[in-house]
């Protein structure tokens, strides 16, 4: 029992970026009044969850030691599938064939689509074994074009009540889009703390021959975790596109910096094997305060760049200087 | 969100579409000069031309406490949410130049017509070349609103002229550099072209470069729009045809005052008050300066 | 049982088997000999799965059989401890026995209080008292190879093949490891095992297979063969054992250590080394033995100028009394360190043998007008290839396809090119052969007599015996003896490593 | 002799991306008479020479298993630097203070910015141990955010013919951007491959920790490349501000991307230790050559994300192919 307790006490001194997001908070609340408010609060909360959906799937893929760099046109594509279909449906005039979709299935199709660019991702990955830096940009590039055709370079565009619920809607009190960003920080740390794919992800990230040798099927554990990695940005485009009532064919550019940003902030290492779901998290809310924070405070934009940068580099030398004291 | 007392100076905030084109810097340091002028608080906020972060900025404008937002908008439907959002905390916006497409959402807009300016700009690029000869177009970010607008503006009227003929449709994301680069590749295929339509001034002086260094500038008319400082001496020295200039000023202290009366009580204001597009040659081109009149 | 036949395995180029046979006799412990760079691994590596593409057949009881990976081999029953570490540095113990095994509960959760179970079992079955929680990247190398004999051990296999398993334990380990080979052969499962300590293969070894330049030999019984016939079979050829040269010590101080600390880090302040004094002279060798875990790389890695800011004491060279604070003034000052896990810490893998011998020292011998100059980067290299006999297809090859006992030598190479005057050398024949061994003896006493100071790590007391002038004993960061070589006997020296002064 | 005949074949087969590129100019020649001629070979030429110059920075830093994202930023700053200290000067009305700069000297100005901000990168790297990844994305967003407080948020323009000379000149017949990057990489294969430096980048990237215990003064050689990384930067800037007669605010915005693309695609890999300056230079040709070719092809807009992402997971793909069989 007293070593369950002690390796708790680790695991929760692995959270170091819980200390920067204290003093970052504190400062911010010190200086403006309008930060400690409820509405402030669920603000943030909402405003994060797109990137904590793409960091999650994000931090998967770089426990692997792996990156994916597609996951903002990604959200784009499958955005403007799910508006694109439940507003047109799919029309065949040759055929005479016309198929309309409900918001379930057009949500459905939109994040298939994710997992299915995602799978291809890993497809490419492993099978050719083409580093995935590169494959996920040529993904980046192929999913932005992509869009442009399937828009047209237009915004699809007056969605509805219905489709502005999932991101906009409140829930027992809860802005909708954080039950659904909680639901998938729960799902996956589930996945990567209780079962047998987590292991896996993290055995390959910490040494991928000796996975190889211990006989796990690494390609097959690099293809599921690049199609969840694409699902989540669709599921992020979803809420993208619910909370405008607009799929932007332009949506989710450099996304993809955000949430790796995130994820690194959070404490996971680039070389794979090392951090956590929870670190990721504390990472996007780092960065969605500070963005909060910067407005609050009437920070002109050309200096939030440059202040912004500098609160990155500070949140990660605390890290590091307390990390290395414990 | 919670009632501030009374005496603390009112605050506006600005949110631009992007301060990553200069044409938007003006537009917003101009709103902000206005809105001090009338002895308000500014923010100016930077939506980046992504229309999730501009949403996250009404967030937190609102939350924020602001009495106005003069307004950029970075997208005609996408933004509309966010309108409505502001409206509903009863907080009044007041867009500049570009449009949302809803009438009742924000208090006021203030237009420029990037359609209508482009459809006037066409008809001269018509004229001036006599109608016939190849062009090139440069388009701005496939996928951004002005882009389209200004190119349909433009086709509107030109593709009524079949012997007018377009050769090259290319983007150049409203960016001198890539303009550069790509015109100096379509000059490669078609060394013979006679004009060049440009979805914005930045991308007028590259392909003006571009043919410079290829020694055809003389032979080719480029048309460029916004208006912008290098454009406005470019079309002195005769380098430039035309450029469409619209009034960032003008707009940006329009909006400000419009919001000074709201917060004054004022209620009646016209939805759409557009702000027409000139047309900039060689011709009227003393009358101008970057982005304007010259002052008097 | 399992049987290999007429097995060659190519790797481009390089022909690392030519036309094996092997067969595992059951319930035996059949013993794998052969010089660095024999084909050892190699074999083991097709028996396994890991290699698929070879030409030869496998038979398994019987019936041909390909494995097409290492699941396959597990599956019917085969497990390999390789001989490098193949641990999963970031997991737990725990997670890295388990891994590829894990039990899962009814809900595809894992389970993991049945998996720490079982693993606190099997770790007390091979005496290693850490929390299962341990990452294993905290655990010292030799307890890192006896979690690698634990996950294998959980398979349940029919057979074990164990490449080099006590290259990284202490003695007391090697016993463990000896009692529960003993039980697997009570339960009639095969052991295939490799090891260049040859007086270990006579206490367990039942029968032996000498393999030489990726060919076999011979095979036969243990008991009906002895010591220097292995040998011979092994080299081909005799092998002069090297006698300690007496009187070669000169009375030059070389290197003063007083009061020498260490602190474990900034907010643990507990002395893994406490108030350490020793000296060095000039041609000396100063064996230093103690368990695992005494603080001997540490001690090293702490005069090498890797912890500056958790060191106190004085060190002194040739009488100067100097402050090195980081590896680069350890190399001017003449020190030079054969790392303990050649692996992590010694070569670079992806860079070719003439690069890793010439790292150290590219601005004295390569570079010429601050250009670098090939020719004499090769040169310098075959000149260490050759001295040191390091067995590689060119000294173009990639580092990383030698050997290890080669890699050894090419390392020792890179720091003989600095020409150092003190060597510290961390159990520098672990892993190696009987043949390079003595060839390596041969090499330190040659060091010492031309007047280099040696400090030597050893876990094993022939080697300590084999060349130190004199030994230190260390227990849990403190020097528990320190005697000339004349008076030291096996007993005090391990009496002293267990006491706690 | 003959192992050196030898090792020239072999660093020759693994130029790889040499048949990736040969593939690709062949197709574009047979679609478009205009793709081989003079003019557009320098024209190709001149384009990616900025590319080039930020790439071979990219591909040390690389080598020694690092990333530098700021460059795009800091070409952006030295170039506004360098033509606003041409133009203006610096002027401190308060004293009464003006010092003019020569083309040279405000050159001078603009590279030593780049060399500065490189230097920051890799202070901030060595010595407080923060990932590359952070540190740079730091510097990417605070050197963006120092341009526009320079600039505020307008071009700086105008810069006269003698300024133009760098972008847009020929010398010899040879445009002068492309002496200028041929240089930067006749210098940095002189670098890599002839210098103790160079060895030292590759064996940092091979083995960080075994390098250190070989005396290699390791944060030295890192803070070296990240300054080198920067200077190249701001050659890259004044390229770009020559060309344009002008310092965009914006410039250089995703630069990173494609310099790390032409960095991978060349075969260096992101783990380090292996690869060539040769590799990325091949890489960079592929993309010019590709971007050349679309517009020359009159690709639409639309259709040219989606071929480009193909394409250049067809060259990797078969260099893939092709270095296995070899
Ligand atoms: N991946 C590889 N690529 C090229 N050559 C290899 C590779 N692996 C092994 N070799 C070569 O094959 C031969 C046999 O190596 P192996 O590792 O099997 O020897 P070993 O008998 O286990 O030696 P040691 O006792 O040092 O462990 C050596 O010459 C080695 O250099
Ligand atoms: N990373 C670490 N975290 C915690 N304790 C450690 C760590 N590394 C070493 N130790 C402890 O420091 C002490 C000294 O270890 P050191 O490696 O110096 O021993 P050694 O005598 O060289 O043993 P070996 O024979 O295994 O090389 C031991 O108690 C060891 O368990
Ligand atoms: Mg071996
Ligand atoms: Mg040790």
């Amino acid at each position: 029992m007293q070593t369950t307790l002690e390796s708790q006490k680790k695991r929760l001194a692995k959270l170091q970026p819980l200390i920067a997001l204290f003093v970052l908070c504190l400062i911010i609340g010190l200086l403006s009044d309008k930060f400690f408010t409820v509405s402030n609060f669920w603000n943030v909360l909402r405003q994060i969850s797109v990137n904590i959906c793409l960091s999650v799937g994000m931090t998967l893929v770089v426990l692997m030691a792996g990156i994916d760099l597609s996951v903002g046109s990604v959200l784009a594509l499958c955005g403007a599938i799910t508006a694109g279909l439940f507003k047109m449906g799919i029309e065949v005039p040759s055929q005479n064939l016309y198929v309309g979709f409900t918001l379930l299935g057009a949500s459905v199709a939109g994040v298939l689509t994710g997992a299915l660019l995602g799978f291809f991702n890993g497809f490419v990955i492993t099978r050719f074994k083409v580093p995935s830096f590169v494959a996920t940009l040529a993904m980046l590039t192929v999913a932005r074009g992509l869009t442009m055709l399937w828009t047209k370079g237009f915004p699809i565009s007056g969605l509805g009540e219905q489709f502005a619920y999932m991101g906009t809607g409140w829930f027992l009190g809860v802005p909708v889009p954080v039950w659904i960003s909680a639901t998938v920080v729960g799902l996956a740390v589930f996945l990567s703390d209780k079962t047998k794919l987590g292991r896996y992800i993290y055995a390959i990230g910490g040494n991928e021959n000796a996975s190889l040798l211990s006989g796990i099927n690494i390609n097959k554990v690099k293809v599921i975790v690049y199609t969840i990695a694409g699902a989540l940005a669709a599921v992020g485009g979803l809420m993208v596109t619910s909370r405008l009532d607009s799929a932007q064919p332009n949506a989710g550019t450099g996304y993809e910096l955000d949430s790796i940003a995130a994820v690194v902030i959070g404490g996971t290492s680039l070389s794979g094997g090392k951090g956590s779901i929870w670190g990721t998290v504390l990472g996007a809310i780092i960065i969605g305060v500070l963005n909060n924070g910067l407005v609050l405070l009437n920070v002109s934009p050309f200096w939030q760049q440059v202040v912004k940068g500098f609160v990155i580099l500070l949140a990660v030398i605390i890290d590091k200087v307390n990390s290395k004291n414990g | 969100a919670e009632k501030k007392d009374s005496n603390a100076p009112k605050k506006m905030a600005i949110i631009i579409s992007t301060l990553n084109n200069p044409w938007f810097v003006f537009l917003a340091d101009n709103a902000a000069a206005k809105a001090k002028e009338l002895g308000y608080e500014t923010k100016i906020f930077d939506s980046q031309n992504n229309t999730a972060l501009e949403s996250d900025h009404f967030e937190n404008a609102l939350v924020s406490g602001y009495s106005a937002i003069l307004f950029n908008p970075t997208d005609a439907e996408g933004s509309v949410v966010n309108v409505r959002k502001a409206k509903a905390a009863g907080v009044p916006v007041f867009c500049m130049d570009r449009e949302i497409n809803a009438t009742d959402a924000a208090t006021s807009q203030i237009l420029s017509d990037s359609y209508s300016g482009c459809v006037e700009l066409a008809k001269l690029f018509v004229q001036q070349t006599n109608k016939k000869g190849t062009y090139v177009e440069l388009l701005g970010l496939v996928g951004d609103n002005n882009t389209w607008a200004r190119s349909q503006g433009f086709h509107s009227v030109v593709d009524n002229y079949p012997s007018l003929k377009m050769v090259a449709q290319q983007s150049a994301d409203f960016d001198r550099n890539k303009a550069m680069d790509v015109m100096e590749s379509i000059l490669q295929a078609n060394p013979n072209i006679d004009a060049v339509f440009c979805g914005n001034d930045a991308m007028a002086m590259g392909a003006y470069q571009a043919l410079a260094a290829a020694g055809k500038a003389s032979k080719v008319k480029v048309f460029g729009f916004d208006g912008a400082d290098d454009v406005v001496s470019a079309i002195k020295d005769g380098k430039i045809a035309a450029t469409g200039m619209q009034f960032p000023k003008v707009m940006a202290q329009t909006a400000a005052i419009y919001a000074d009366e709201y917060l004054k009580g004022k209620r009646e204001f016209a939805q759409k008050l557009p702000v027409a597009v000139e047309l900039v040659t060689k011709k009227n081109i003393e009358d101008y300066a970057a982005f304007g009149k010259k002052e008097q | 049982m399992l049987v290999a036949e007429n097995i060659t395995k190519k790797f481009s180029g390089v022909t690392a088997l030519d036309n094996v046979c092997l067969e595992l006799h059951e319930g035996k412990v059949n013993a794998i000999l052969g010089e660095n760079g024999a084909g050892k691994s190699t074999l083991m590596k097709i028996l396994s799965g890991v290699y698929q593409e070879y030409e030869g057949q496998l038979l398994w009881n019987g019936r041909p059989v390909r494995f097409l990976g290492t699941k396959e081999a597990q599956d019917a029953g085969i497990a390999i401890i390789h001989q490098e570490l193949n641990l999963i540095p970031y997991l737990s113990i725990t997670e890295n026995i388990f891994l590829g095994q894990e039990l899962e509960t009814i809900w595809g959760a894992l389970n993991k209080k049945k998996m720490r179970q079982t693993t606190t079992e099997l770790l007390k079955k091979l005496k290693l008292d850490v929390d299962p929680d341990t990452q294993v990247n905290e655990l010292k190398v030799g307890q890192q190879q006896l979690v690698e004999i634990a996950k294998a051990l959980l398979l349940n296999p029919q057979v074990i093949i164990m490449d080099e398993p006590t290259s990284a334990i202490t003695d007391q380990e090697v016993e463990t490891l000896f009692d529960i080979i003993n039980e697997l052969k009570q339960e009639n499962k095969t052991i295939a095992y490799i090891s260049h300590k040859l007086d270990e293969l006579f206490r367990i070894a039942d029968r032996y297979i000498v393999l030489r330049d990726g060919k076999s030999i011979e095979s036969g019984e243990m008991a009906g063969i002895n010591q220097d016939q292995l040998i011979q079979k092994m080299v081909g050829r005799e092998i002069f054992v090297h006698q300690k040269p007496a009187l070669s010590v000169s009375q030059d101080q070389l290197l003063s250590v007083q009061h020498f600390s260490l602190k474990r880090s900034a907010k643990r302040p507990e002395l893994v080394l406490d108030n350490l004094s020793f000296t060095l002279k000039r041609g000396e060798i100063l064996g230093i033995f103690g368990l695992m875990g005494a603080g001997r790389t540490e001690l090293f890695e702490a005069l090498f100028g890797l912890h500056p800011a958790l060191t106190s004491g004085k060190v002194s060279i040739e009488r100067q009394e100097v402050k090195i604070t980081s590896p680069v003034e350890a190399v001017k000052a003449g020190l030079a360190l054969v790392p303990e896990d050649r692996k992590r810490d010694g070569i670079v893998p992806i860079m070719e043998v003439k690069q890793n011998i010439s790292l150290a020292s590219l601005g004295y011998h390569v570079e010429k007008n601050g250009v670098l100059n090939n020719n004499a980067e090769a040169q310098l290299a075959d000149k260490y290839i050759q001295e040191l006999g390091i067995k590689t297809s060119s000294s173009g090859q990639l580092i990383k396809n030698l050997s290890g006992g080669n890699q050894q030598k090419a390392i020792l190479g890179k720091w003989l090119a600095t020409h150092p005057k003190i060597l510290l050398l961390d159990e520098p024949t672990r892993g190696i052969d009987v043949h390079a061994k003595s060839e390596i003896y041969r090499l330190i006493l040659q060091l010492a007599a031309s007047g280099l100071g040696i400090l030597m790590v050893s876990s094993e007391l022939p080697e300590i015996f084999a060349v130190s002038d004199r030994v230190l004993v260390l227990s849990e960061g403190k020097l528990t003896l320190e005697t000339p070589i004349e008076n030291a006997t096996e007993d005090k020296l391990l009496k002293a490593a267990i006491s706690k002064k």
